[in-house]
């Protein structure tokens, strides 16, 4: 029996234990009537072996072509080390560390990752990881308005993903929450700003703000910040971890002070009030190391001022000492929680996503602030050389006029959709087609060239495009 | 010792970088003054350090882990080899359906099995979670009442022997949580329940085996209560590992069931996570299920797909073929990476495996319970068949020796043994939830029986030693009071 | 710089404490006319994203078909615990066990493969390793004449594997050891017992008997061990450990109690002196575990009768107690080695295949004798299908009418070479051709399904064997 | 417990072999009758009891490992993931050579990377281990002197110093040896040399730096007496680490060398290997090469090979393109896994790598070995550089304190650290020979010099508890008189 080790002598012994004949005597108090039969649909098991043979014939039907699709989710080199070391069974097969004393590897490793994801953010605090980047949003929004108290209003830009803003909205929707969309620029790409100043004055909880935002494009986050400050919101800062190696932390952006007191409770004091910055920090780790993947495991990260942790959702690993004051770590805060506080907890979220954080956890150490940063630029460099080279071709052209991370959009003579099906024939995956969500910029390719990306690749892509296009 | 006590400043990690520092065309305004915090150490020590951590953790890989509630069973060595093929994890999200049409088939024969054994007549596999399925599902009642104008549903019942994230759940959907009591035999009161619905009632959710490891004797009551008041009926399935090929919910007349997969199909638990909570719907919610939901469809194109005669194709069902689904819940597809462990699973045990799933896990609880029972322990419920769990309550211990529940825990590690689950649920005082699961052998259970004798004989002779555990870890009991009011959650340099 | 941690700072230090201005000081003894100059042919160091992407194009030209080669090296399912568990970093990147206290899971696990190697072969004891079958088997030779003492002659059939035969021929000739071919029965495929006999009465140190042997075929193991003893040679096992689930291993072989006393020493006493059996057992562990990777890694294994112990080659693992009378495992007779011995040891072999015993010991954990045993038999059932199937195809016929393991000869009606490439275009290796190693079969070809070929596959052999010959 | 104490009768692994067990057409008197002695566990068991297992040893991965002569660098963890992709592990090594043009051209561009680094005109990869290697170099020697019928001669030096290898090497090529001895510098003596050559010299082993962890500095008067008596230079290259990048042992005259790619190019050992032995030779030596060796050619057919213009073609030269080879020395193609992992690390490291390797070996000796002298040990050669490794001699601390090296240690791993190499070289009483790596930092050397002052201070102040040591370990002192008098080497049911 494949995983159960019971021998035919074991089973005889434990039912005469028990006190039953048989191990169907153990469900006896299953309705009669309820009892399945047997799983037709299901074939015989496979062995190992067979199973095996399964899946790499099927691994063999995913065909991976050169890839310049980012649009949030981003090839990005992962340390062999990282996934040799997160696989170990020590770190995979463990459950939430419950038990601290039984658990210091893993709860070591989070509060590790707490002070890396704090420091790249900026922010004071941070929880243990959320299921995703979009999930993540939503819980922001509901933190938001959790720490607001007046308003159910969040303001979301049009910058910000689609799968982003449609993830968010499932979620907040049922509580009543409405997002209130602002509109962007065409000429630069970002949040417009005359259309945003509308909002002034009006009761809204959060504005948040995406850096870089889905065209890759970078938005004045001090200008937005100090505006979502300025007019009685929190600041949301959606942020791609990678970019922060390069970019203005979340937690330092904009200059004004914070008008209108934080709520937090007992933890907050004056100090701890920093007088700038965003209030949330949120996003996807996926580019810390989770592979693509057809779309996961990724996972949230969320940061916060302190003032505001007790209104984070998630697991929260803090420091202490043990019996006898040498230094331990454990789950803190836990009377946030659904398993303590229930229908009043700050979310739902039990399980979270533990070994992507821990994959994470080793791929930060293993690049170092210093690497991280030559990844970073080299996935800028890569891209501006991708759209210079691109916008080269007739026809073709780099659609905004402003600094960006490593994503960009090119605007094509052609329909999008078919430049990437031909692409496609030639092994290339050339980009996101914006035409769906966006369809007011006509024929816009969205196109991302991480630090993977060889001179050569370069060339094939537009080699490819300029093929497609002609 | 931590990583950045090992971190050295202007060391570099020269491997795993470029290494030139490429030119930066952003607006200095734009840009981060300072580095951020992260290690400066050798990919030597790094390795070390997280090797050595890992040491640290006890793992089904290294131990008996008998977490009741959390199905700690053996998770397949192969799911991980298979699931982590370099194409798997090469494809990009957006790329296009043909480039994935093995991962697609996967996923879609993995909503078939699931189908199969929860008798549902659909599945999305999306939710990233137990508690993101229940949101799905109580998402999927709202909507559908909605859908029928029914708007003045606004409340869930829940008994008040549910998981945390049951109330939670209804919460962030949205509703108001009616509780009902438990009653002697840990059962749902009935009388409560009849008391309790209305036409306020948008549904139920029950966990059952409830998580007090028993199997709802009244289920079929419960199911006429709630429907004849229109309300709908959400089954936690996180606990599906005692009944699987036994009893299906659908069988039950259960609208909605989320699924763990991390628990019951065996995929692990990585120390926190992820997982995955498939929600399974009977026919009245198909057109609600979250996106994307992955369908099979005869080819349009030759040579794409799965070639040959009868050729298909796998695609990603969306709004434009959902208009009333409850959308996304996450910015793509779920968390990949383990519905593939959990379809390799699935496909190992087959028909066979999957009815004897429940039988050796009931086995082994009823064993367990039955044997624990002789020691000496008191059984929450001894009138009770064990499902998949069991209770016991160290209240009449604590009484006579002052050994409380959590002492019995922390001195089980100093034998070797992952401690059960303590003080859940909240309805038994001093209690353990032991789940034992189908992987582990009646040597180990029977050593396990032997290590909890133990303690029982030193918790009478020798309570302090008991008290002062755990000896042997890394540390000894911590100081959980000065970590909530003392917060220290970032390191400082 | 790649795995190097040193900063400035520390090299300055470091040379301050050692008391010299620069690194090059420290190689101030080296003739400075030595000196390298740089090392042109090496391009620049790849970081690891390169090199990854290197060897990933490199894979690529790698191109698997579907495999019924055998000669030596089997396709076998290994469970995908084995190589998870064996590539942990404390197996893998430990060295030999010379601390035994610190080693004590290497050592046990080695003291475990010893006991399943001896058990497997029926013999007394296991070493912990040889480089590989063929290496081993000259090892075998060697130890063979030390332990008879007065010949320097080996009798080795023509139906030990031609690679086998070579490798041993170049390690043993240097010690002016001969090696006698024993032609084989042409009907049979295995030794020919007449031509054999020819060599009674001769001085030889030792016979070698395959069991399978090259051409999958099984030899009478009792006839030719009994032989070997009544004629005052040794009998050395060559041993596929796979086909041991099934066959008789060859400590029972024969049923001649020993005819001339066997040299031991100390440790010999009547006890152990079994009456039957082969002397030494020595194979190839690949099947055990060992990927095909071209090659290797693979390992030898060696197993001996006790009173033969102190003549073995290679490492040899005990069970002994602690100062607490502990049982504790420890590296043991180590004055047989080089280290101790010097020119005097058993052999030179001093790093062995250490992980792949490793690998090997899980594998067998893993299945078990009763997966072994399965194992073995449908390999079996497989190559049977095959020869039946293929000599339903006109002009194909099975070479040897005798019982054979999971390998076997077909005849073919056209030169193997170009009946190999033809089948390798429809990809498949469709074998092994024996033209040049025994060009007396004419259009000879070795084959092998293991258990890892379905019913399907078979049929596809056929079929594009028989389009092949068409 | 062992494996077999976790096995009991009749339990299956199921997932693990075919379900059925098939027909066995083979005569009865050819079967066995008794089932061997394999454990019959479950997966999670075995799982279990080999994690558990492993943590019992020291590994690079968890311990500074500084065991002189062996090179316990870090393996870098990408050599095993990129060594092991799927289609490297999948070929037959008899498939033909167009199906592995990927592997063959890493094969061939190690060969000249080796070329390159040792200064040789020809390089083969097949050795499976230094020992193998030592093989090939001396067999090679012998079928050089036998090709130009020079057959008088029959011996082999080797210096005192010289790893055990080196004479049981020239034993097993059915050479004499004659030993040299080593003067108070750590050179070998060279009036003793030249009392030894002689028509019957066919060459000498050297290993340099030795195992004294000096380099021979009159290496070019040894070369000048071994060649002008006719013999040949035999260089073990065991440790290149100390001079890889600063000079060539082509340079220094060797006429063949084995370098071992299990410690300079950083392939794990595996807890005893698999190891790669690799020789170069000098241009007489070529036509003796052990087969096979990869060459590159244009490629004869098209659509094979590395295609395009110009395209070329590896295959594997053998006894036809090399009739005069001392043949084969494994039935295939050697460790070829650890012969991938050699030249990724190789392509890592590059040519500045390269120059680095032994600078940074060489200054990490040579600081570790002055602030143990300040400590207080006793350097055996502390008028000379130590290369990549150094002895300390703790003859003077027993005499003052009766704690041995080996106590020393043994006190050393209850510190956190695997001992150097004790008791080698023989030559030096009471030695410990220190090779600490260029990849451990100096914090890391700096914390091993606090322990081995602890450990100075203990010896002096409570050497009984030095002598008891360890105590942190799984088991303390082992009784090896026992182990080799009492031989246990199988376990019995
Ligand atoms: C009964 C029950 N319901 C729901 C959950 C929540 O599952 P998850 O942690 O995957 O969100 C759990 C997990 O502990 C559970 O035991
Ligand atoms: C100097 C020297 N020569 C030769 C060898 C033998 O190498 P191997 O163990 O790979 O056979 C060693 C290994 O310890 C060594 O240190």
């Amino acid at each position: 029996m494949p995983f159960i080790p019971h021998t035919s002598q074991d089973v005889s012994s434990m039912l005469a234990s028990i006190g039953v004949a048989e191990i169907d005597a153990l469900f006896d108090e299953i309705p009669a009537h309820l009892k399945s039969g047997s799983l037709t649909a299901l074939g015989a098991g496979l062995n190992e072996m067979q199973v095996a043979r399964l899946m790499r014939d099927r691994a063999a039907q995913d065909t991976p072509l050169l890839n310049f699709i980012g649009a949030g989710a981003y090839e990005h080199h992962i340390p062999a080390a990282v996934w040799e070391l997160a696989t170990r069974g020590e770190f995979y097969s463990a459950y939430t560390p419950y038990q601290a004393e039984a658990s210091q590897g893993t709860l070591q490793v989070l509060y590790e990752y707490q002070t890396m994801m704090a420091s790249l953010t900026g922010m004071d605090v941070s929880n243990a990881s959320l299921y995703d980047g979009a999930s993540g949003l939503a819980e922001a929004m509901l933190m938001a308005v959790r720490a607001h108290k007046t308003s159910r209003r969040i303001l979301v830009p049009a910058t910000v993903s689609p799968f982003y803003r449609s993830t968010a909205r499932s979620i907040v929707k049922l509580q009543d929450i409405e997002l209130v969309e602002i509109p962007y620029d065409r000429a630069t790409g970002t949040v417009d700003m005359a259309a945003l100043a509308q909002h002034a004055g009006t009761d809204f909880a959060a504005l948040v703000i995406p850096q870089p935002n889905f065209f890759g494009a970078l938005e004045d986050v001090d200008a937005l910040t100090n505006w979502a400050h300025a007019n009685g919101g929190l600041a949301i800062a959606l942020v791609n971890p990678l970019s922060l190696a390069l970019l203005k932390p979340a937690g330092l952006w904009g200059d004004n002070p914070h008008p209108n007191p934080l709520p937090g409770g007992e933890g907050t004091n004056a100090a701890l009030r920093a007088p700038v910055g965003a209030d949330i920090a949120v996003g996807d780790g996926q580019p810390l190391g989770a592979p693509l993947s057809s779309g996961g495991s990724y996972f949230g990260f969320m940061c916060c001022k302190q003032a505001l942790v007790r209104q984070m959702p998630g697991r929260i690993i803090g420091r202490t000492v043990d019996l006898d004051g040498k230094q331990g770590f454990t789950l803190t805060l836990q009377a946030r929680e659904q398993h303590i506080r229930r229908a009043k907890a700050t979310s739902n979220i039990c399980s979270n996503q533990g070994l992507m954080v821990t994959a994470a956890t080793i791929f930060m150490s293993l690049l170092g602030q210093d690497g991280l940063r030559r990844v970073a630029a080299a996935s800028h460099q890569n891209s501006q050389r991708l759209a210079a080279l691109a916008s080269g071709i007739a026809g073709v052209s780099v659609l905004f006029n402003t600094p960006t991370f490593h994503e960009t959009v090119l605007q094509l003579p052609k329909p999008v959709a078919e430049v990437l099906a031909n692409m496609a024939n030639a092994g290339i995956l050339g980009g996101y087609d914006l035409s769906a969500d966006y369809p007011e910029l006509g024929n816009a390719l969205l196109v991302c060239a991480t630090e993977t990306k060889t001179e050569e690749d370069l060339q094939q892509f537009v080699a490819s495009l300029q093929a497609a296009i002609a | 010792m931590l990583i950045f006590e090992r971190s050295h400043p202007s060391r570099r990690n020269a491997a795993q970088a470029p290494q030139a520092m490429a030119a930066v065309n952003i607006p200095a305004a734009l840009l981060r003054k300072t580095a951020p915090l992260l290690p400066e150490a050798s990919e030597m020590d790094v390795v070390r350090h997280y090797t050595n951590l890992s040491q640290k953790n006890f793992s089904i890989d290294t131990h008996f882990y008998p977490l009741g509630s959390c199905t700690m069973k053996y998770n397949p060595r192969a799911c991980n080899t298979l699931a982590m093929l370099p194409n798997f994890l090469a494809r990009h999200p957006l790329a296009p359906a043909h480039t994935g049409q093995g991962v697609l088939a996967c996923l879609y024969d993995l909503q078939e099995i699931l189908k199969e054994v929860t008798g549902m007549a659909g599945v999305s596999l999306m939710p990233m979670a137990g508690a993101q399925g229940e949101f799905a599902g109580i998402a999927m009642i709202q909507a559908y009442h909605a859908s029928r104008g029914d708007t003045a549903r606004t409340e869930i019942i829940v008994p008040d022997a549910a998981h945390g994230t049951n109330p939670a759940t209804a919460v962030m959907c949205g509703y108001k949580v009616r509780e009902i009591p438990t009653n002697a035999d840990g059962d749902v009161d009935l009388d409560a329940l009849r008391a309790a619905v209305g036409p306020q009632t948008a549904g139920l959710m029950l966990t059952n085996p409830s998580t007090l490891g028993v199997f709802e004797t009244h289920i079929e009551d419960i199911k006429h209560i709630i429907h004849d008041a229109g309300g709908l009926l959400y089954y936690d399935g996180a606990n599906l590992n005692a009944i699987l090929g036994k009893v299906k919910p659908g069988d039950m007349g259960f609208d909605v069931i989320h699924s763990n997969l991390h628990k019951t199909f065996a995929t692990p638990h990585g120390g926190g996570g992820p997982g995955a909570g498939a929600v399974g719907v009977a026919a009245r919610l198909l057109p609600f299920l979250p996106l994307p939901v992955v369908a099979k469809l005869p080819s349009p194109t030759s040579g794409r797909g799965v070639g040959g005669e009868g050729a298909v194709e796998y695609r990603y069902l969306t709004e434009a073929d959902l208009p009333l689904s409850i959308g996304h819940l996450s910015a793509f597809t779920g968390n990949i990476g383990v519905l593939l462990r959990a379809y390799i699973y699935a496909k190992m045990l087959g028909a066979d495996g999957m009815h004897r799933v429940a039988e050796f896990a009931t086995l082994n609880a009823n064993y367990l319970m039955a044997e624990l029972q002789k020691v000496g322990y008191r059984i929450a419920f001894p009138q009770r068949r064990a499902s998949h769990e069991f209770i016991v309550s160290c209240k009449p211990l604590k009484d006579a020796t002052g050994i409380s529940a959590m002492d019995v825990a922390k001195r089980l590690l100093d034998k070797g043994y992952h401690p059960p689950t303590t003080y859940f649920p909240m309805l038994v005082p001093e209690c353990l939830l032991i789940e034992p699961t189908e992987t582990e052998s009646k040597e180990t259970l029977d050593a396990f029986v032997a290590a909890m004798k133990e303690i029982w004989d030193e918790a009478h002779a020798t309570p302090d030693l008991v008290k002062g555990a755990p000896y042997s870890q890394p540390v000894r009991r911590l100081d959980d009071v000065k970590a909530a009011r003392e917060l220290d959650l970032t390191w400082k340099a």
